[in-house]
């Protein structure tokens, strides 16, 4: 929807994941929250709408923007040109990285290493559009509906990598320690607020509040607050 | 009610029904081939034949149960719409399967015709019935399910059922014959005793006992047609058809 | 930032399984009535009626309601009718449980002997009251054992929901196993939760199954 | 408005095509597979020992009582932990195999069941033993009685199996869903596999009544 | 082969059936009440009886189809083990319902247990089968279905069905009672030609035509004993019990 309408509602509806920590998770009391949820709350105030969260998943969040289920997706969306068709991005308000982590003892450095490999990923996901693309044709790609199966299908044996943000690698670590490591970066992503591409006014308000609270320190705040790491900068 | 003519004493006995010329097809099979039959009122017809010869058909036609494709039906004198949907209230019809409703008591049974087809009211409805299934001699089984009866009982509910309708003409079709030979006399003696009371009967039923007994007429059909016709007597007695002949030889 | 599998997350996933009988009460209710429509109309001696009923059941019994709960959520609001998920959930699931109930159904109303359809128009009754007092009492019978075994597939299949946005009992422990990243403990928790609901149900209608055909066997 | 544009999806109807072939696969081993485990299970329901009614039942109850997605996530995730590694599509097989054949065994019975005891007395009395009685006997009318909702529970599974992606399995749901994250034409994506499992139960329904035809085709009384 | 004891010649005429002190339950219900029934070889015997009486229970237990709770019964010399799972296989059974096998053709039914069970050869079968099915009279019925044929045609396909199995002793359950009248004399001449030939028979019937015209004994059960057994003449002439009296009465 355009900013007049979401104004004249008064309320604005924002997808958010909750399954992937710690950009978008389920708090203890069971409401959205994490990094993503933070921005849409401060980006709510901006405007002066109440907000309305809603949960959305990786393979669903795009059809929930398009048929106006919600009205602005801040759900660690990375900017790839093929979604680039389908939504308009803002400037970017995350980065992310993502890379392959295999079993220990599996020799691999490359995208080419990676023939006759299997690698979990999460449906729709920056890292399967990468690998899709870069890894040699003998690459078995499996890809799972979350990075929770695609982290399962890796510890219980079923493929022998992963392709996952810097977040999920560190979950990994966290639940079994010293099995896998990293083995090469696969891209860096950077994640952008979405809108519809019949918003122009506001695409616009959200690079300007984009703008605004970088310049002001609350943006590098939050993600202090929840990443423990200063924001990146993405002019580079 | 005074302005009304004072109906004249009929000369000729009333007609009950009048068939005539009735031709009635399954497809492209022909069951009834120009049937014409006229039962006077308070006249009690036997109709037996080899199976599939149109008996069944025959009667369930007089009820409209089945539709017919050519000639006509009077039944006290009115002519049966072919395209009617519902079946005339003054026939009564008593199955060889008994068709009872399993989910419903005998008095059930025997109350929900007059209810909601006949609007008489269920206290009324109620007595018609103990009255009737005393007259079929089960009135201690009014509260039972049917599964619960014997076969002879539940067939003595399907005629209590029909008789509770108060109709002019009752239907038979084999009502004995899915009854143990045991249960056969108990029906009949209660058919028997219904005719005693002059109601129009039309059975169909291979009981020569029954025949004898009650019967006015007895008709014999085969191939879809009446091929005889004639009082017990001389039907038993002396058969005129070669086809009636042989039937008889082999049920006696 | 990860989670433990404790108390909480427990309670959280018991308690989605709200969502999980609202959505089969609804498609239920909702079923039901449709169901009996199309059960009808599929045994109507009208034949558009009954080209409808077949049409309707062949629709929505031949696709998956994965995608038709898809098709109403997303696909009504991107043809300019927005829909509430509440809504969207409830006509997909209506209308696959009427599809799946009237088929049911008319077997049932079919294995009502002619005897009885015959019967009841000789006391004189029309289409209504035979249908009212002689043959659906019967044919209801027949149908609670499968009635209440489809109510198992119903229950099971508003996991699905999940797609537009519902934390129902499956979409719950999906997040509660990204959270904690403990998907064993959660799945054997959902798996249980299933069972402790379905379960009641599937014995009654084999009980009920028993009881019919101990009936009609004499 | 939605401006729709199904030129990507056709661009890459190959790939949905894959995945349709896997998923009719899949159904149509699960589909025998299970049928001969319904066999034997209605069989050894109805008459076998008390230890494997017992079972039997247990295997019953588990399956038809939890939800295939869990029972998916299971032979995929947790097999191997006993030490039995399953492809994604070995295991979505073994999901439909088990799943089928417990609602199968439910539908035989009754059609074990339907086939008179006077029949079975008569097999008897020509001298036939248990598994001659069973399988010239009992099998073929049972089958027939029991038909249509054998059809029918194939026909749900088989569109029940849109769920195995979830393993990563490549079936037809899940080429769709790969698509759809490649070109983000979700609706048409989804629009067109629709009507692709509609097709495909449809041919399914015609092919089983074919079969019907043929197979069951014996006369019967009313 | 020349080592083996040269058969003596039978003195006394071969006992077929020896039934001693049957006594069987339905759980908490006793059906059979101490039978004693002795068949010669060749003999003909009629059980008739009132429903419930355990007639179809006493023949039943003859073949095994039916396990006794004590007494023991001896079957052309061998006694029967009480928990052998399989028939005697000479002994023949039609049943009451028919029990054709519905997706099998008349030939298939036939040939189904000589080839499974006595492994004769499918050739071998065929051509018995068309030959008993001559002698039923119904050998150009033999590739139709079961339900393609009249109750009589299928009692015929059935009788068949047992004589194919080459008994030496056949059992029938009341087998014209499912038959209308017509279809019934069919049965019951094929029957009566069948006790011609000298094959020990023991049939539950109310046919008393079919008892005149061939049993050498009548028996006649009540409550689960043998109340009186006699000569066909002396028992439908002069019956000796009342209650034997009073049923032979109703179904006259
Ligand atoms: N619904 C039907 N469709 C086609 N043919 C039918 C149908 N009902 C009856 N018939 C045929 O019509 C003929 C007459 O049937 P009907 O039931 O009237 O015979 P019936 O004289 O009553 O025989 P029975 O003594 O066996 O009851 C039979 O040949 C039968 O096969
Ligand atoms: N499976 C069973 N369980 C309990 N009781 C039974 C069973 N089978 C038969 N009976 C009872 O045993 C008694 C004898 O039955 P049986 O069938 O031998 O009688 P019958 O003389 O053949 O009667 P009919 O002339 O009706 O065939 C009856 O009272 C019947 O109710
Ligand atoms: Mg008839
Ligand atoms: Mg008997």
């Amino acid at each position: 929807a355009e900013l007049a309408n979401i104004k004249d509602a008064g309320v604005i509806n924002i997808g958010v994941l909750i399954d992937f920590p710690p950009y978008g998770i389920m708090n203890e009391n069971n409401e959205p929250d994490g990094y993503d949820a933070t921005v849409a709350k401060m980006f709510a105030d901006d405007i002066g709408v109440e907000l309305n969260l809603i949960p959305v998943t990786g393979p669903n969040r795009i059809p929930y923007l398009l048929s106006g289920q919600v009205d602005v997706l801040v759900s660690s969306l990375a900017i790839t040109p093929a979604r680039a068709e389908q939504v308009d991005f803002s400037n970017p308000y995350a980065a992310i990285r993502i890379g392959i982590m295999a079993e220990a003892d599996l020799d691999i450095s490359s995208a080419d290493d990676l023939d006759g490999v299997s690698v979990a990923v999460a449906r729709a996901s920056g890292q399967d559009a990468t690998i899709t693309e870069i890894a040699p044709e003998g690459t078995v790609i499996r890809r799972f509906d979350d990075d929770v199966s695609a982290v399962q299908a890796l510890l219980s044996g079923q493929v022998q990598a992963i392709g996952a943000s810097n977040t999920v690698m560190a979950q990994i670590r966290h639940v079994a320690p010293g099995q896998f490591d990293e083995k090469f970066t696969l891209n860096q992503f950077r994640l952008a607020i979405a809108v519809t591409p019949d918003a122009p006014e506001l695409l616009a308000y959200a690079n300007a509040f984009l703008a605004r609270v970088t310049e002001s320190g609350a943006l590098n705040e939050v993600h202090m607050q929840w990443l423990d790491e200063p924001l990146p900068d993405f002019t580079e | 009610m005074s302005s009304q003519p004072v109906p004249t004493v009929q000369l000729a006995p009333e007609l009950a029904i009048e068939m005539t010329q009735i031709e009635k097809w399954y497809g492209a099979f022909q069951v009834l081939h120009g049937v014409d039959l006229t039962v006077a009122a308070g006249e009690r017809i036997v109709i037996c034949g080899p199976s599939g010869s149109g008996k069944s058909t025959l009667i369930r036609c007089i009820n409209q149960l089945e539709a017919i494709q050519k000639g006509s039906i009077k039944v006290n004198g009115t002519v049966l719409d072919k395209n009617a949907k519902t079946v005339p209230l003054d026939i009564g019809m008593v199955f060889q399967q008994f068709n009872l409703f399993p989910h419903m008591t005998v008095l059930e049974n025997c109350v929900l015709g007059p209810v909601k087809a006949l609007k008489v009211s269920k206290e009324e409805a109620t007595q018609t019935a103990r009255e009737y299934l005393k007259r079929v001699r089960i009135p201690e089984q009014a509260d039972k399910y049917p599964a619960q009866l014997s076969g002879g009982q539940q067939q003595r509910v399907a005629i209590a059922r029909a008789l509770c309708m108060r109709p002019r003409i009752m239907l038979f079709d084999e009502p004995t014959s899915a009854l143990d030979p045991e249960m056969v006399k108990e029906v009949l003696d209660t058919m028997i005793d219904l005719a005693q009371d002059g109601m129009t009967m039309i059975c169909v039923t291979h009981e020569m006992g029954f025949a004898r007994a009650v019967a006015d007429r007895v008709i014999f059909m085969d191939h879809g047609q009446i091929v005889e016709e004639n009082s017990p007597e001389l039907f038993f007695g002396n058969p005129q058809h070669e086809r009636t002949k042989n039937f008889l030889g082999q049920i006696a | 930032m990860i989670r433990e599998f404790g108390p909480n997350e427990i309670i959280y996933i018991t308690l989605a399984i709200r969502y999980t009988i609202l959505l089969s009460l609804i498609a239920f209710a909702g079923g039901a009535v449709g169901g009996l429509i199309i059960a009808l109309m599929r045994v109507s001696q009208n034949k558009y009626r009954r080209w409808f009923a077949v049409a309707f059941i062949r629709v929505f019994q031949g696709t998956p309601l994965l995608m038709q709960l898809f098709l109403a959520y997303f696909g009504m609001a991107i043809l300019g009718f927005p829909i509430d998920p509440w809504t969207a959930a409830s006509f997909a699931l209506i209308l696959h449980a009427a599809a799946f109930l009237g088929e049911i159904w008319r077997g049932c109303i079919e294995a009502v002997p002619s005897g009885q359809h015959e019967a009841a128009r000789v006391v004189g009754l029309g289409y209504v009251n035979r249908m009212r007092h002689v043959v659906l009492p019967q044919a209801m019978r027949i149908a609670l054992g499968p009635t209440t075994g489809f109510l198992v597939q119903l229950i099971k299949a508003t996991s699905l929901a999940s797609i537009i946005g519902f934390t129902e009992l499956t979409r719950a422990g999906q997040i509660i196993s990204n959270a904690t990243f403990q998907p064993f403990m959660v799945i054997s928790l959902v798996a249980a939760l299933y069972f402790v609901l379905c379960w009641p149900l599937s014995k009654l209608a084999s009980n009920m199954e028993h009881k019919f055909n101990q009936a009609t066997t004499r | 408005m939605y401006d729709f544009n199904f030129a990507p999806v056709f661009d890459s109807f190959g790939s949905l095509l894959v995945g349709a072939w896997l998923t009719v696969q899949m159904s149509c081993i699960a589909m025998v597979v299970g049928l001969i485990l319904s066999i034997f299970g209605a069989v050894g329901k109805t008459s076998g020992p008390k230890p494997v009614r017992i079972a039997i039942n247990v295997y019953i109850e588990v399956i038809r009582n939890t939800p295939f997605l869990i029972q998916l996530y299971f032979f995929f995730f947790a097999l191997p932990a006993l030490g039995l590694r399953l492809g994604p599509n070995q295991a979505a097989l073994l999901a439909l195999v088990v799943n089928f054949g417990a609602y199968g065994t439910e539908i035989m019975r009754a059609g074990v069941a339907s086939v008179g005891h006077g029949n079975i007395e008569a097999a008897k009395t020509v001298g036939l033993n248990f598994f001659q009685t069973l399988r010239y006997v009992i099998l073929k009318p049972a089958m027939r009685a029991v038909y249509p909702a054998l059809t029918s529970q194939f026909i749900y599974l088989m569109l029940a199996s849109s769920v195995v992606s979830v393993i990563s399995a490549t079936d037809l749901a899940a080429a769709g869903n790969d698509l759809q994250s490649q070109t983000f034409a979700s609706f048409e994506v989804y629009i067109v596999i629709t009507a692709m499992y509609f097709a495909m139960s449809l041919a399914f329904s015609g092919v089983f009544a074919l079969i019907g035809k043929y197979a069951f085709s014996y006369p019967v009384n009313r």
